[in-house]
């Protein structure tokens, strides 16, 4: 029963969208590789069959659109074969990036909920705060990020916290901006109630507006922890790309290594639905334990 | 004493010298505690010293200059690389063949500090950037061969001992590609040459480690030149790629290097701080932005 | 004797995207310790909107308010009432119990005395079983009676209860009517109360306040001492018809059409 | 009732004074009368200000005070670069926190009444903002921070004033191309495939892991490919604030679509309402709180994607080419003109999805309080 | 004839966190076309749980149920009921004029016909004036008379309502009971009613069903045809009475405590 829905529901479903786009990716593959080899044959002389001309575009070593199982044995190669600790395995790496995403999703979720605390919570906050975070959220990050880990370089703060910083700067305002229409969610009623009481602002917090913000808050908590990974890459880029998913990006990229890429993308992404899996995860828990209807 | 030095790029074997003067003691020998830190295209150096976050860095005279006027007195200490090693390459089949060719066409540059040699260049050829039939289009070209790859420039910036060989790499042959070599073309401006603070250096004690530091560098670079195979396994060792690559860039490196004594040569000074000024880049003579206090002393 | 609430010439006027509603109009009411008042009124005369105005939860915009000799705000911080709402407003993430213990919780009584009391209060409203259900397992009446207890379990001085009893059969109310009469006469709490049975008015109140609407406004206050002790049978005697029928004659001339 | 109405800003503020009047003068050019002038006028700004005074009287003695003060610190900084001493810097933080309270005076308790005016609405950030400015350029430029670290606000202000058709062209291809289309583009897939995926479970339960992994793909990896797949003009920025705000929008729509009550959901059944009448009418309605936070946060993702992805290759004119080249020619004050372009217009379209916010989602609990 | 409502040895279990709760046990009942029947008893026995089960909200966990000779689920889908919640149910974002027209507009009925049942609705409610209002504008009692409108608006054959006078006064109560005896009686409509009040269940009623609680079953099954025409004063007359009483017997006897 149990195992049969879990096949109905997802396995099948992703297993389907999964080779839907393993299709369609072995024809875009075929399409932005055939040019490329083409110009390569002319320039050798030789004029390969069809069959052979496809399974070139799929074999080339530094192709435009490498093919899916060029990834995954590139995937393989890096994870399965190699130490997991060693600096050549993605395991590695994904974890250099996961440990600097995670620091900065638990920084950014709690600046992003005392912010939003504090502008609910604070008339001079709300009027004079809000504005300048939603400007610093527009300075684009990858053009201070050197900046900033120069400058903490400078005062002796290198290794995970840097980065973290990235990712907490990222990860704060999607928290911030959920958590404050969260806060404000409550019933009218409700607050009539606490206000019978004569309930306090942390007694207000702590028992009404918290609970009723939980759906803004996982939500959010699921566009953090993906923002929170784009800080931790981009702020592995100006470590001199050392180690992490942004090395390999980085890496791969000053050598046109595109396979290369890819499996360090993939590998981010594995990275990223893991934890949004968990968060989500996180959320149902919590609604369960909320008494919300089951479906 | 302990010596930080900021590299312009990532750990590859266009530092082949550094990486193996430390692998190899030459440092230690010297009395030094040298710190490499690699680079990247967001990295700029100058920044990084200017922060206290390095005492010597690897730049190339362009950026130094530049940064020299905004107030950060970098100095040129050394310039282990004689030669420039960018170059322009076109494909052979494409539609630029001689400089006469390029009116009306998209060229590829590194920008970040690199793509004073290019204006430079357009400059002296009396050609706009601005577009148009008359001028060239200019694109900004990422740090790979892509866009030559991709046919969205007719022409792309390589060094001789990194992109070029990507490309072949791609398969093209050396016949299938036309070459603007700017060292060849004498439009070349000063590449990576060892830089530090003008008023760090005013201590003796500090001019006396930067001697140090230079000629213990200098003695890694003749090892690497001599056995490159082992230059090329250091620089992986210190998180360099592809150990083929690595080795065929130690020996291009090789050439742009010739005689390791790390001695600037004045006309090629003069003959950069004039493009640089030229292009408004810099609006002033340079004055004190090299010396050859700690050639002279090694 | 003070009274315990005291207005003068209250109004209150709500502005809304179509105009202002003007939902009090010289509304003066004194209240005293230990009574037992009851506004009846048509529906949207402003019952609620009054309650709500001694409970600190609308201002006024003219007239003047006392509660317990303090302004409605003190009296709310020194927690002088305790309020049943119309809708239960049961928080969906707390069970019936955590729901109940609530205002304990914020009041910051210790959790052995906070269980006796959740005890006690739902078994006054015979929720007794439904301790671990959440909100939306319990039927309206039981919802509601879930908000009364949460209310009793405060223990108040004063009671301000809107239409508590709407939700619920004739016996259960009858039950807790008397129920309320009780805890009333024992503890000598000061009760304002909103109802639409003139019958339960009448068992309950020592006045009777009928209102009329657009805009609201005092009709008629009618007073009703039937005596402390009142069996539910009182409601067949002669004098208790007496009185009802006044109120229901009260209601009907506020009311803008016959029925 | 005591004249006397203390509050810890003005307090600090005081100590504050009396400590810079132990480090006179403050800086190299600033003569020590000078200096003595400024202490002066910062403590007598404290102290008036706590007296119980009508509210027009304290904001005028705050903003005298602490912007005198400013006022004359910044003078102070000509021809001083980096020699400003402790004293100067805590009469700084004095003028500062006056600052404060002026601020906190001018937005009022919260209480009612005090709202509405709009004016105060917009001087009470603005005020902030002017602080943020004035202590920036006193820190950079009184502690010798170099240039090429963090310029000064005075030096991002001229070039912004003379790079006017720079910036504009910049703005033009950035925002104007790249950033509007993607933020169309990829707000309006993110609520299709939110609204696809609630309809057909199957897709719900197949694509949505799939549409986080490929929406949480870091764009610095996607860059790159997304200029090989669509060029290096704008096509490729638009592409990744595509991919960029393309998740934010499928996961709050998606919690949006769950957010509706049950009764109103069985209201609908009774009525034997379709699943797009039950959607428009009533479940999209519920959403929209949710719709509207993630056209906030993706109306600043956007920006920063576009401007990242011009990082690599592009045509040589936008916000974010300027940027990274203008870093490498050491040009910091270009850089940060850009980057001040980049949060005013940012905040200018946050702004307008706020009132937009309002004006669609009134009945919303917390509008109405 | 076939009964409209056909419910055979119904059973409905609700599973929640801390075990089931028997809500409905073998309930049979059927309702002829044009009949009106109550649903009377104490609170939380599962009056609105058979309602909700007839109008396809909620699965029964046994027996069968047929609604115009179809499943609950067909019915529903070919709108055969009109329903009044137990609560208001308004959409927060619509003013009352748009919340009742939100059936009809579902229903894809022209604008010109929507507003006229809206409008004529909203003046059987006696709401008029509160057409731009919101619902949070509203007093409780006015929420609920715009939830009846709404579900009258629809015109359908078979009316499903769940205390829907519960917080209304009496003259209005009495206004809107006439007002549904003759809606009733002119166009043969078939009305299930869950009310509290007795005097309400006998007046309105062909056949008043008692229901006792813990777990949900009928109690008995009382006729009341007091004949067509029905004045309000037929409250008075020995007949009424005498059902009333009958029906409070029935209700006592479920209970589970006495009053
Ligand atoms: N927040 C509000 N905004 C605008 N008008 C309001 C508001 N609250 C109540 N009103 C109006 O004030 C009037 C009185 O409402 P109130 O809720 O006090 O009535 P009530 O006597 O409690 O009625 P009921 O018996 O139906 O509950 C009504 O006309 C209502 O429309
Ligand atoms: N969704 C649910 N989950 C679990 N239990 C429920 C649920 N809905 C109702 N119940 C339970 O079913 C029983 C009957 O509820 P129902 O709402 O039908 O009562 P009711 O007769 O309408 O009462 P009232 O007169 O108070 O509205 C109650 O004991 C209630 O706790
Ligand atoms: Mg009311
Ligand atoms: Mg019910």
């Amino acid at each position: 029963m149990q195992v049969g829905r879990f096949v109905h529901d997802r396995l099948l479903p992703i297993g389907t969208i999964l080779l839907v786009i393993v299709l369609a990716w072995y024809v875009a593959a075929y399409a932005m590789n055939a040019p490329f080899q083409r110009d390569t044959d002319r320039r050798a002389g030789v004029t390969p069959t069809s069959s052979e001309f496809l399974v070139k575009t799929m074999s080339q070593p530094k192709p435009t659109m490498p093919a899916p199982h060029q990834v995954v044995e590139n995937l393989w190669k890096n994870t399965l074969t190699v130490k997991p600790w060693s600096k050549r395995s993605l395991v590695y790496h994904a974890w250099i990036t996961l440990s600097a995403t995670l620091s900065g999703f638990a920084m950014g979720t709690a600046l992003g909920v005392l912010i939003a605390i504090g502008i609910v919570h604070i008339p001079a906050l709300d009027r004079s705060f809000l504005p300048w975070i939603i400007a610093s959220q527009t300075i684009p990050i990858l053009a201070i990020a050197p900046m900033i880990i120069v400058l903490l370089s400078a005062i002796g703060i290198t290794g995970l916290l840097p980065k973290a910083l990235i990712s907490t700067y990222l990860s704060f305002f999607p928290v911030a901006v959920g958590m404050v229409k969260g806060l404000r969610s409550p019933d009218v009623l409700h607050l009539d109630l606490m206000r019978t009481y004569s309930a306090n602002k942390v007694q207000t917090l702590w028992k009404l507006r918290i609970p009723a913000s939980v759906p803004f808050f996982f939500t959010s908590m699921k566009v953090a922890i993906a923002a929170s990974l784009i800080g931790a890459i981009v702020g592995e880029l100006p470590t001199g790309a050392v180690a992490g998913i942004g090395s390999k990006l980085l890496a791969g990229s000053y050598y046109s290594q595109t396979i290369d890429i890819f499996a360090a993308l993939i590998a981010g992404s594995i990275v990223a639905i893991l934890l949004v899996t968990l968060v989500d995860l996180a959320g149902r828990f919590v609604n369960a334990r909320m008494g919300a209807r089951q479906p | 004493d302990k010596v930080t030095l900021q590299l312009k790029w990532v750990a590859q074997a266009q530092f082949a010298g550094y990486f193996v003067a430390k692998d190899k003691g030459f440092y230690e020998e010297a009395g030094l505690d040298v710190e490499i830190k690699p680079g990247g295209p967001d990295i700029a150096p100058e920044q990084v010293i200017a922060g206290g976050g390095a005492d010597v860095i690897v730049d190339w005279m362009g950026g130094a200059l530049a940064a020299r006027e905004k107030g950060v007195g970098l100095v040129n200490i050394a310039q282990p690389y004689k030669k420039a090693g960018m170059e322009l390459v076109c494909p052979a089949d494409g539609p630029i063949k001689t400089e006469a060719d390029f009116k009306g066409h998209t060229l590829g540059v590194w920008f970040y500090g690199n793509e004073y040699p290019f204006f430079a260049w357009m400059n002296k050829l009396g050609l706009s950037t601005e577009g148009g039939a008359d001028g060239v289009t200019v694109l900004k070209q990422s740090f790979d061969v892509q866009p030559l790859i991709q046919k969205q420039a007719d022409c792309i910036s390589v060094m001789t001992y990194n992109e070029y060989w990507q490309l072949i790499d791609a398969g093209y042959k050396p016949e299938d590609l036309i070459v603007f070599n700017y060292s060849e073309m004498g439009n070349d401006l000063l590449e990576d040459g060892l830089y530090a603070m003008e008023d760090k250096l005013k201590d003796p004690a500090f001019a006396e480690t930067m001697v140090k530091f230079v000629k213990a560098s200098m003695k890694g670079w003749e090892y690497a030149i001599a056995n490159p195979d082992e230059a090329a396994g250091i620089v992986m060792d210190n998180g360099g790629q592809d150990e083929n690559h690595q080795k065929r860039m130690m020996g291009e490196v090789a050439k742009l290097i010739g005689e390791p004594d790390a001695k600037l040569i004045p006309e090629a000074y003069e003959r950069t701080a004039k493009a640089l000024l030229d292009q408004k880049i810099i609006t002033k003579q340079p004055e004190g932005a090299w010396t050859s206090e700690i050639t002279d002393k090694m | 004797m003070n009274p315990v609430i005291s207005a003068q010439n209250l109004d209150l006027t709500f502005t809304t995207n179509d105009g202002p509603v003007h939902a009090l109009s010289d509304i003066t009411l004194d209240i005293d310790k230990g009574e037992f008042v009851s506004l009846i009124g048509p529906s949207g005369c402003g019952k609620t909107t009054l309650l709500r105005v001694i409970a600190d939860l609308e201002q006024p915009t003219g007239g003047s308010i006392s509660v317990n000799g303090m302004t409605p705000e003190q009296a709310r911080i020194h927690r002088a009432y305790g309020y049943v709402f119309q809708q239960a407003a049961l928080f969906p993430w707390r069970t019936i119990a955590d729901n109940i213990a609530l205002p304990l919780e914020v009041m910051g009584i210790a959790a052995a005395e906070r269980a006796t009391r959740v005890r006690d209060n739902m078994a006054l409203v015979d929720l007794m079983g439904f301790e671990n259900k959440f909100p939306w397992q319990l039927s309206g009446g039981m919802q509601q009676r879930a908000s009364i207890a949460r209310a009793l379990s405060v223990q108040p001085d004063m009671l301000l209860m809107d239409e508590p009893f709407g939700a619920l059969d004739e016996i259960v109310r009858d039950h807790l009517n008397s129920q309320l009469l009780k805890l009333w006469a024992k503890t000598q709490k000061t009760v304002v109360f909103v109802t639409h049975s003139i019958p339960e008015a009448v068992y309950l109140s020592t006045r009777i306040v009928v209102m009329s609407p657009r805009p609201g406004r005092i009709h008629s206050i009618i007073d009703c001492n039937l005596g402390a002790d009142r069996p539910l049978d009182i409601r067949e005697t002669p004098e208790f018809l007496a009185i009802a029928h006044q109120v229901r004659e009260g209601l009907r001339e506020g009311h803008s059409y016959e029925g | 009732m005591s004249a006397i109405r203390p509050n810890w800003q003005a307090l600090a503020a005081l100590v504050a004074t009396l400590y810079a009047l132990t480090a006179l003068p403050f800086t190299a050019t600033m003569g020590p009368a000078l200096s003595l002038a400024v202490a002066a006028l910062l403590a007598a700004g404290a102290i008036l200000s706590m007296l119980r005074a009508a509210r027009p009287i304290e904001t005028t003695i705050l903003a005298i005070a602490s912007f005198g003060a400013a006022a004359m610190l910044l003078a102070g900084l000509t021809g001083a670069f980096g020699t400003a001493n402790a004293g100067y810097f805590a009469s700084l933080a004095a003028a500062w926190l006056l600052g404060w309270r002026l601020v906190t005076v001018l937005s009022g308790d919260g209480s009612h009444g005090d709202k509405g005016s709009s004016l105060v609405a917009i001087a009470v950030p603005a005020l902030f903002g002017i602080w943020v400015l004035i202590l920036w350029e006193c820190i950079v430029r009184g502690a010798g921070v170099p240039f090429v670290l963090l310029p000064p606000p005075s030096a991002i202000g001229l070039r912004i004033a003379g790079s006017l058709p720079i910036l504009a062209a910049d703005f033009r291809q950035t925002v104007l191309k790249a950033v509007l289309f993607g933020y169309v583009v990829g707000s309006l897939a993110g609520f299709l495939v939110a609204i696809l995926a609630d309809r057909f479970r199957f897709l719900a339960n197949g694509l949505l892991p799939i549409g986080n992994m490929v929406s949480a793909l870091p764009m610095i990896g996607i860059a790159p490919i997304m200029v090989i797949w669509f060029g290096f003009d704008w096509q490729s920025k638009a592409a990744v604030v595509v991919v960029m705000t393309f998740f934010p929008m499928l996961v709050n729509t998606l919690a949006g679509l769950a957010a509706s009550g049950d009764m109103e959901r069985d209201l609908m059944r009774t009525y034997g309402a379709g699943h797009w009448q039950v959607l428009v009418k009533l479940r999209l309605q519920a959403a929209m709180p949710f719709i509207f936070n993630a056209l906030k946060i993706n109306s600043t993702l956007a920006l920063i994607g576009a401007i990242v992805a011009e990082f690599f290759g592009t045509p040589i004119v936008g916000m974010g080419f300027r940027i990274s080249t203008e870093v490498g020619r050491m040009n910091l004050d270009m850089v940060w003109a850009e980057i001040a372009l980049a949060a005013i217009v940012g905040s200018l379209f946050y702004g307008g999805l706020a009132l937009l916010e309002r004006a669609v989602t009134f009945w919303h609990p917390s509008y109405r309080r």
